[in-house]
């Protein structure tokens, strides 16, 4: 019986990490005693004491003081509340953290948590995705987790690594999803076929994973296989694995739940046209949210995001051609 | 330069001159209670909102007594989270929250955006975004461009923030610029002791959030939040002086929410002796016994105003209850005003 | 003899809406007085008294103040000092000015000039192009103009909008570039062909149309005829001129200045891709800067960059295949 | 909670306890103006320096007085536009400067930053960048490291900002962070009357910047910026009580900068009348005709100081002028310090 939440992996890291490095620290707001507006950090300051940190409402000092901290060899976690106000601390994200190393040869191995994404009811400014205005910039590492055993994995791994790690976890998924245990570590940076197929591929990261997965379930009905990547990274993003699979498929589909201009599936589609436009037997298709705010009302919530079914109509599109 | 913070002095005075304004504020406070409690109970039984609920609960008297000297259509007003009793004072019907909540088309945000993050701003009524401080500059610009527009006449701002907002950058860049231009701006800053969870002390170092008053240049007042009579003295003598050209006036209230974050929260960080001490008293049960005991209101005055406010807010939600949930195919998926710029719709 | 520089035409832009429109009003650090850092309101504070600003150090403040200004009514032109000063304002820009229509339908009609992109020896944090990180978020008008007519009358233009335009206004052109006249206005959200060709089209923008079009010439000596499309509007993007050239020549090369990932020059090969893939002839291209932040020394800055002769080399590639 | 400001007392005092930091601090302030106008003329003749030249003349008391408390590979410092008196003074040679400017391969930034963006983030000397303000939070992270580690000890962080640079949210949310967390960080406000071309009653609308100190809850100081005495005697009191863990200090210095903001600006936006204020007296000639007053040294030793610092300069020239500017083909274009994750090189 599954029981391991994608949010108690998260949790687990971060008790994992704490654990294992003295120099590991977390700050953020309302993460001590309260535990995180989603209790992701529940227990951890009880459990280390002086290691977990309330921040004042100050986004961009609370990024600023990870980079010091991490230049005098602390490895901070940092959490945002939600994704969306990382927007006032992104000068310190793109302009102090991501270019310390190629600046000064200094490392600047700091671990941001950004809870992203939709859910019914959050509105404009408590649902964004961002990964794809942080991978814009050089020097930054953008992790996107799906699984718990990505989350759990990644994030222990984004606090030994030497660079800032954007580190994208899904907000849909914390209570959603669950697993047995957290099974086996997957290198950053490489991507994974979640679901083998032969006739397209679905390239996706994220929450919209397990949109995909459902949608290649409903298409298997149809009679295709639909081969699922998940990106799990996507910065560096794996061109690899995404060719290999178009190799085998000769159709492609991206799937983001990120704003639809630039950003990743443009970035993959990019790719996978320049390195491998002879593989491709269609023209590649992406699919995101609309090219508006993320709405109030689950209505159209519902509506302004892929789902699976409009990626399963996407793929119909797509196999049709 | 005005001076740093001046303590609204206490000793006897003629009361009769708040009496108006107090009794304007005093309905605000029990419509909002009313309304916030409907909110509460409908977070509470599920289904109909969908996302948080957030209250104002205790920091009503404050709120008000800053909301009665705005002229809907007229002043500018940016409120925040707790400021459900400032918006009623100001002159937002109730329907327009219970819309908004519920996410219906016909409210000011159509369903696309949702709970406290709602106005009108072509009145000069700004809709807050979730980014705290980021609305200061905003009601700053509107005054500005009045000024430049040569209709600032005796128009005034206004926006509130929690001691937690104090500590943004766009809180400070939006002060500060406001000082620079001398804008007719008063400041609420609701100092409830909390930001979320987060004690003021690991949010701020100084002795009271006033001190910075004097930092940007402003004039600084302190008030009992917990005290509406002491409230409207406050308030009514930073609007006064906002309006004579004396420029941005910064009033911290001390009170302490009394109620969590959100109705998700059940504020079990607070400690229990914390909500027994002169801060952690209900603003409106004081207001009430205040307006007895000044002779402005009879025991049956208020019950009759509790009674109104019920009566109001039923009334406001059997009509929203009947109204129409957005549909997303009738929705025009357009951020762009200028219509010939849109892109084809992706997805 | 051509003399009116483009930032002369940028200067002139905000004289004549200054003019044309009482509601009009600069806000800029050093704009009054001194005319801004790069003289481009020179004069306007002494000829339109009361209407031009010197701001604090307070980007989030100046540009809140300017959409609380629109609503209001006012036309404000805000100055970013630099483009990548921007960063500090970039919360008002994409959360408060980009959703205020489409939350409250209130437009708001602001334009924010951003000096942008690289000159020798600016570095890291005076050289960057943002074109792309604004171009995600729904809701703005991000424009970047490449030649003299285009400063004047997609600024002029900006001013008369009822939405937020990003003017992104290159920095090395300033003073190189010069026409005789403002010539003609093109609507706004067009493309333009700058050179017709057959052989391959060039999709690019801003200073590196320049760059393009030497490009072009050098190909011309090899027998070539590249087309080159000047986008002038990375959003809205004009897909069907982009996809007309692409008809004519069967060959795609896009180039841009911006970081690699993600951005316009993905965003170019996704549509093309998606949508016109039977029209290529060949892998479509694209070509950035390097994936590292902007360097000082003009050695490192000339290579980080496209240039003349690394286009006409991936131009060589790409008619080759 | 520390006093807001205290002015440091210019009443009669044995001023041999300060005899040493003074002339450390008045010999950085030699080699750094003798280092500067070697850029300022580089600059006039072109073709070496691209890009700007920004430079600290007239600051150079206030800089360097800070600067001499600071220990090189101990301390953290952070400093700004305007501290190549204080760089010296913490120890930095000034072949960093040149080789910084030149963009030579041999400097700490190797040719990818340039002028006053360098440092040596590994040894806790904080490398700027352009955007005003976002330094403070980390310095105080290094700090707040330190302490989490147990290796604060008596290292103590120190930076700058000027008075345009305090209307940023970044200088403010860092400053108030640093206050909650009490950290030992002195803070210096460069009060140069200027930001670029823009005064300060465009920048604020407070009296004095250290008014903003008991606003944070922190100490503030106020020196005259052209008295480098005085400036020794207000920094030594700062950095103290910093050591002592009585948290951030704010040490307002006024001045004025004496030039552009850059070479390539001519002032002309400074009244010739500001020129001849106190504020705008020579700190280098104050300082000194102090140290001789003060009979410190003769007018010989200060011009052999003088000759010392032009000797080193020229000396530090000469190498840096045959080292190598960097090879865009010999470059390792990556960001990220970890190889096997960077992709491909595109273009
Ligand atoms: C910039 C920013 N960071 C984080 C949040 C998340 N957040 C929403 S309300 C809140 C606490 C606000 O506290 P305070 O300003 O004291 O207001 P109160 O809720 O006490 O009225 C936080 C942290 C936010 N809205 N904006
Ligand atoms: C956030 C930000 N906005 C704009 C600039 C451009 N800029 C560089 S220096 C400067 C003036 C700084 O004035 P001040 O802080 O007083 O320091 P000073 O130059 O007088 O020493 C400006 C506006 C910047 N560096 N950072
Ligand atoms: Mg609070
Ligand atoms: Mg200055």
């Amino acid at each position: 019986m599954s029981s391991i939440t994608y949010l108690e992996a998260i949790r687990e890291a971060q008790y994992e990490a704490l654990k294992e490095n003295p120099n590991v620290f977390l700050y953020g707001q309302d993460i001590g005693t309260f535990g995180g507006a989603f209790k992701a950090t529940k227990n951890l300051g009880r459990e280390f004491p002086g290691r977990v940190f309330d921040a004042p409402i100050s986004e961009d000092a609370m990024i600023g003081m990870a980079i010091g901290a991490a230049v005098e060899g602390a490895r901070p976690i940092i959490e945002m509340q939600f994704a969306d106000f990382s927007s006032v601390g992104f000068n310190q994200i793109v302009n102090q953290a991501a270019t310390l190393y190629w600046r000064t040869n200094t490392p600047c191995p700091i671990t941001i948590r950004l809870p992203s994404g939709g859910t019914a009811g959050s509105g404009p400014f408590h649902s964004q995705s961002m990964e794809s205005i942080y991978a814009h910039y050089p020097g930054l590492v953008i992790l996107t987790p799906a699984t718990v055993e990505d989350a759990y994995w990644m994030l222990l791994d984004s606090v030994k690594l030497e660079d800032p790690v954007i580190f994208c976890e899904h907000k849909f998924l914390y209570y959603h999803l669950k697993a047995d245990d957290f099974g086996q570590s997957m290198p950053i940076g490489k991507a994974r076929i979640a679901r083998p197929g032969r006739d397209a591929t679905v390239v996706t990261y994220s929450a919209m994973l397990h949109e995909s997965l459902r949608a290649a379930e409903e298409l298997r009905l149809d009679g295709y296989e639909v081969e699922v990547v998940d990106l799990r990274s996507v910065k560096p993003m794996d061109t690899d694995t995404i060719l290999a699979s178009v190799a085998r498929t000769g159709r492609l589909l991206v799937v983001g739940e990120a704003f639809p201009w630039g950003g990743v599936t443009s970035e993959v589609i990019a790719r996978v046209a320049s390195e491998a436009f002879h593989l491709l037997d269609a023209p590649p298709l992406r699919l995101n949210s609309k090219d508006t705010p993320i709405p109030y009302h689950p209505n159209l919530w519902k509506s302004h995001r892929p789902t699976t079914s409009s990626i399963a109509a996407e793929l119909r599109k797509l196999l049709r051609y | 330069m005005p001076s740093a913070a001046s303590k609204t002095s206490t000793t006897a005075e003629p009361l009769a001159e708040f009496r108006e304004d107090f009794l304007k504020a005093l309905r605000s406070m029990v419509l909002s209670r009313t309304l916030e409690e409907k909110l509460g109970s409908l977070y509470r039984a599920g289904g109909r909102i969908v996302g948080g609920v957030y209250l104002g609960r205790g920091q009503e008297a404050f709120s008000a007594a800053s909301g009665i000297h705005l002229r809907w259509g007229k002043d500018v007003y940016g409120p925040l989270i707790r400021d459900q009793a400032g918006r009623i004072a100001y002159g937002e019907p109730v329907i327009d929250t219970l819309r908004t909540y519920l996410g219906t088309v016909t409210g000011p945000m159509r369903g696309r955006d949702g709970n406290i993050h709602r106005g009108q701003p072509k009145i000069g009524y700004m809709a807050m975004i979730s980014h705290l401080g980021s609305l200061l500059s905003v009601v700053a610009g509107a005054l500005f461009a009045r000024r430049l527009q040569g209709r600032l006449g005796d128009t005034v701002g206004a926006t509130s923030i929690g001691d937690g907002g104090t500590s943004t950058g766009a809180f400070h860049e939006g002060m500060n610029m406001a000082a620079v231009e001398k804008l007719p701006l008063v400041v609420s800053i609701a100092n409830n002791q909390y930001a979320y969870s987060t004690p003021t002390a690991r949010q701020y170092a100084c002795e009271n959030l006033v001190d910075r008053a004097a930092g940007y240049g402003v004039a600084g007042h302190c008030v009992d939040g917990t005290d509406l009579l002491e409230c409207v003295k406050t308030f009514r003598a930073a609007y006064q002086q906002a309006r004579a050209g004396e420029g941005p006036q910064i009033v911290v209230g001390r009170l302490l929410r009394l109620g969590g974050h959100g109705e998700h929260d059940d504020a079990s960080y607070v400690p229990d002796l914390q909500k027994h001490t002169h801060e952690g008293r209900d603003c409106l049960a004081v207001a009430q016994r205040q307006a007895v005991e000044h002779g402005w209101l009879t025991e049956k005055d208020v019950l009759d105003m509790q009674q109104d406010a019920k009566r109001e807010v039923e009334q406001a939600m059997g009509l929203v209850m009947k109204e129409p949930a957005p549909d997303p195919y009738r929705e025009n998926w357009q951020a762009l005003s200028t219509a010939w710029l849109v892109e084809g719709q992706e997805g």
